[in-house]
């Protein structure tokens, strides 16, 4: 008969099944002709110069790496959600604790500023001077 | 220390929902704050003065109807004043009544677009579709008169073309009647909106020198707090004879000559507007529209630079004329192409979607910008 | 308020006879014609001098004079040579509400004006569109480019009254 | 298309009830590629505002040419703004249609003598499937172009041209 863990598998092949028969039929039907211009990045209707592989801003990379820790997080509470009550106060403790390191860690990343997110640092514009030397260039 | 990052450029390109038309920014963006946008426009040049030396001054009109086509009757009436004062034409009573009248309506109609657009830019769709729905009203006025809804060579050198329908006035005092309490609707859904108002004020703020050092006019001038209004400082036509009010910024929502007093600026003007067209269709004398129109129009050898104030600031018209039927040359100067130069300026240290704010409260016609 | 013919007077005295001429008699405003060389010390004086302090350029327009001799090239069309480009500069004050007119006119072969974009901001793109419509090359302009033509126009200044289209662009045909 | 495109030489009840199925499915739900140029666009605006609605033919504006099935070209196609179209217009996936709006774009328009710098219709870079006269065409006539395309597609089928 079928472990507990077949019927998972049997689930997780028909979901593969049905995405797939899906693909097929799509391809089936829709027309495709693929042309050089139309595999290019679309970019408002302009050519795209330079790659758009572009180092840009380190601070995506800090808030993707605190997500990451927060988000296995919550992926370990869920077991300890579904049994702690089994093992009374010392399995409710365990999870208490590990909170708390991880709000020790939340507070270090607050009060170290990596949660800011850059503010529009808007300053109005001047009006800027003549170029002095342009006319005495001429005057003299 | 910072880490050197290279700028990424954006390209918000030629099509795009919120670029009001074809106009290329480029954006530099470091991270999500701007650094620099470089306007590439050019995209609809049509040669608007190439057409002027080749054709006669009457032929102009309707290819001034195409540049700035959401104020298409102010395009005529700039340039057919222009050459009426050049030839020291006198326009009979009527007929600047009749032109106040279909200039203030068509003020409304381009800002009602206007303000529509701005508040869809930013995600508010339906005052768009309430906007559009009484528009519809006044272009079912124009098309009355002369027949085209969008573009209409209606304001002809030394008249115009049709003379009014006889229950125009009457049509008229309604839709005053029926839109003025649709100005308070608007306020309150879009003009005090907490999104809104959030997302517009203190946001691409313009200080007044810099707006008259480059050149700012209507309604984006008059939010950086200026008092100017070519009506009531140079009134050309008979603007004099009607008392209406110019609206000024005052930074109610946050610092003064940002986009939301932009926005609001020309709120107020549509009520303003509300008033001259009552005001016109009281007066309004009996006459004949078409006595002065000349039979043959040979202006005298001579330049003028005349302008008017268009829905989008002011509009200029430079007319060289050699003394033969053709403009020898007709340069225009459209408030849109001096209000996108500050492009640059306004949005640095801004987010991306700012731009959008910004752009959408100078309110461009790309018709215009290109000619 | 001061009309055009006073503050022609105070240039006048200020720099010279021969550098400034006053035209009047033509219908529409009056201009004053400025020798290209002094220009830009007109224009800083018109922009900083307290009783005229032109704070906006309305307008900068380019003008194809057209008066030097008509000529027939090979295949028939006309081409102007000599003869003169000129740019009206239209100011006004916001304060003392008073305009002036000033024309400046340089040769066709060698049409190079001083760029004022420093003065007034709004002159930028009013010269990259003269620049682009007439080929009037304006000296220390921050980025003298096309502004309305596509950068790759090579076929001439389209609104010169001399202009012939060109046959194809990109491969497209452009007269009709 | 994949495997079935344009594969069979004739037609039987099965491939023509497919047909109609398929083409009834693109014609009720043409997305539009959301880009107008000059005048017209303000025509088609209104047309897709309260007054004329275009949603009840299944027209919704799409920003990007990656989910668009139609294309109303509607305004003045400079030589400039042309490159910018063609490169669009590939950049549209199968089946793609084009509605090309106003004289300006059929054939050059008022511009058509002196403008030096107006294509002269925009047939001349992309294939046009509807032509709307009218400079600018009232909402109208818009629609009633766009129901001229859908009875286009109705009649379009799955089998190869002989």
């Amino acid at each position: 008969m079928l472990t507990e863990f077949g019927k998972i598998f049997v689930f997780i092949l028909l979901a593969v099944f049905f995405v797939l028969i899906a693909f097929f039929l799509a391809k089936l039907i829709r027309p495709s002709r693929p042309t050089k211009e139309k595999l290019e990045t679309y970019e408002c209707g302009e050519n795209p110069e330079g790659s758009p592989w572009v180092k840009f801003n380190i601070r995506f990379y800090v808030v993707a790496l605190i997500f990451i820790i927060f988000d296995v997080e919550v992926v370990l509470l869920f077991p300890w959600a579904l049994t702690y009550q089994d093992y009374g106060i010392y399995g409710f403790l365990v999870g208490i604790i590990f909170l708390l390191v991880l709000g020790l860690g939340m507070a270090y990343e607050w009060r170290k500023g990596d949660l800011e997110w850059a503010r529009p640092k808007i300053t109005p514009p001047t009006l800027k001077k003549i170029k002095e030397e342009l006319t005495e260039a001429v005057t003299e | 220390m910072a880490i050197k990052t290279e700028e990424m450029v954006l390209n918000m390109g030629p099509q795009h929902p919120s670029t009001h038309g074809v106009l290329r920014l480029e954006l530099k963006l470091s991270g999500e704050l701007i650094t620099g946008v470089t306007p590439h426009i050019g995209y609809l040049h049509r040669c608007f003065e190439k057409h002027c030396e080749a054709m006669t001054y009457p032929q102009v009109i309707p290819y001034t109807d195409r540049m700035d086509y959401l104020a298409s009757m102010y395009n005529n009436f700039g340039y057919v004043t222009a050459v009426e004062k050049l030839m020291g034409i006198e326009v009979p009573e009527r007929v600047e009544y009749i032109r106040i009248i279909m200039g203030e309506l068509q003020r409304i109609a381009s800002h009602m677009v206007a303000i529509g657009t701005n508040g869809l830019d930013i995600g508010a769709f339906t005052p768009f579709l309430y906007l559009f729905r009484d528009r519809e009203k006044i272009l079912s006025l124009f098309e009355m008169t002369c027949g085209a809804r969008l573009l209409y060579n209606y304001m002809w050198i030394g008249g115009v073309s049709h003379d009014l329908h006889p229950d125009f006035l009457r049509l008229t005092k309604e839709f005053i009647d029926y839109f003025r309490p649709n100005i308070t609707e608007l306020n309150n859904l879009l003009s005090y909106n907490k999104i809104f108002v959030e997302r517009t004020a203190n946001v691409g703020v313009l200080p007044a020198d810099v707006a008259i050092n480059y050149g700012m006019t209507g309604p984006n001038l008059r939010a950086s707090g200026i008092n100017y209004d070519l009506r009531k400082d140079e009134p050309y036509s008979i603007y004099d004879r009607f008392d209406f009010n110019v609206p000024v910024g005052e930074g109610k929502m946050g610092t003064l000559g940002d986009c939301w007093d932009r926005y609001y600026m020309r709120v107020l003007e549509m009520e303003e507007s509300l008033k001259i067209v009552e005001q016109a269709i009281a007066q309004i004398p009996d006459g004949d529209v078409h006595s002065a129109i000349p039979k043959r129009i040979k202006p005298p050898v001579g330049s003028i630079y005349h302008r008017v104030e268009n829905p989008r600031g002011e509009l200029g018209y430079f007319i060289v004329s050699d003394g033969s039927m053709n403009p020898f040359r007709v340069k225009v100067r459209p408030p849109s192409f001096v209000s996108l130069e500050l492009m640059d300026e306004l949005c640095k240290g801004h987010l991306v979607s700012d731009v959008v704010a910004i752009l959408g409260s100078i309110d461009i016609v790309l018709g215009e910008v290109d000619r | 308020m001061k009309t055009p013919e006073e503050i022609f007077e105070i240039l006048k005295s200020k720099f010279g006879e021969e550098g400034v001429t006053f035209t009047g008699d033509q219908a529409g405003d009056p201009y004053v014609t400025v020798l290209p060389e002094i220009f830009r010390k007109v224009a800083v004086y018109l922009f900083k001098n307290e009783d005229m302090n032109f704070d906006s350029l309305m307008l900068l327009s380019g003008v194809d004079d057209a008066n030097g001799e008509k000529t027939k090239d090979a295949n028939e069309n006309e081409i102007i040579t000599g003869g003169t480009l000129s740019v009206y500069y239209n100011l006004f004050s916001l304060t003392h509400r008073h305009k002036l007119t000033v024309r400046v006119s340089v040769p066709r072969e060698t049409p190079e004006v001083e760029s004022i974009t420093d003065i007034w901001r709004t002159a930028d793109w009013h010269e990259r569109e003269a620049y682009d419509m007439f080929g009037i090359i304006f000296k220390n302009h921050p980025d003298l480019r096309r502004i309305l033509m596509p950068y790759d126009w090579d076929a001439g200044y389209p609104l010169r009254k001399d202009y012939q289209n060109p046959e194809f662009y990109h491969g497209m045909k452009v007269p009709y | 298309m994949g495997l079935l495109d344009k594969e069979f030489a004739d037609s039987n009840i099965v491939i023509a009830k497919t047909e109609d199925l398929l083409n009834w499915a693109r014609l009720s739900s043409l997305w539009q590629l959301g880009f107008g140029l000059a005048c017209c666009a303000i025509e088609m605006m209104a047309t897709s505002a309260s007054n004329y609605d275009f949603d009840r033919f299944g027209v919704i504006p799409r920003p990007s040419p990656r989910q668009s099935d139609i294309i109303i070209i509607s305004g003045t196609v400079t030589l400039k703004m042309a490159l910018r179209i063609k490169k669009l217009y590939e950049q549209m996936p199968d089946p793609k249609y084009i509605i090309s709006m106003g004289s300006c774009a059929n054939c050059g328009g008022p511009y058509w003598e002196h403008g030096y710098h107006v294509l002269k219709g925009v047939d001349r870079i992309i294939p046009v499937d509807v032509y709307v006269p009218g400079c600018p065409p009232r909402p109208e006539a818009l629609l009633e172009g766009l129901l001229k395309l859908q009875d286009k597609i109705r009649n379009e089928s799955l089998t190869k041209k002989a």
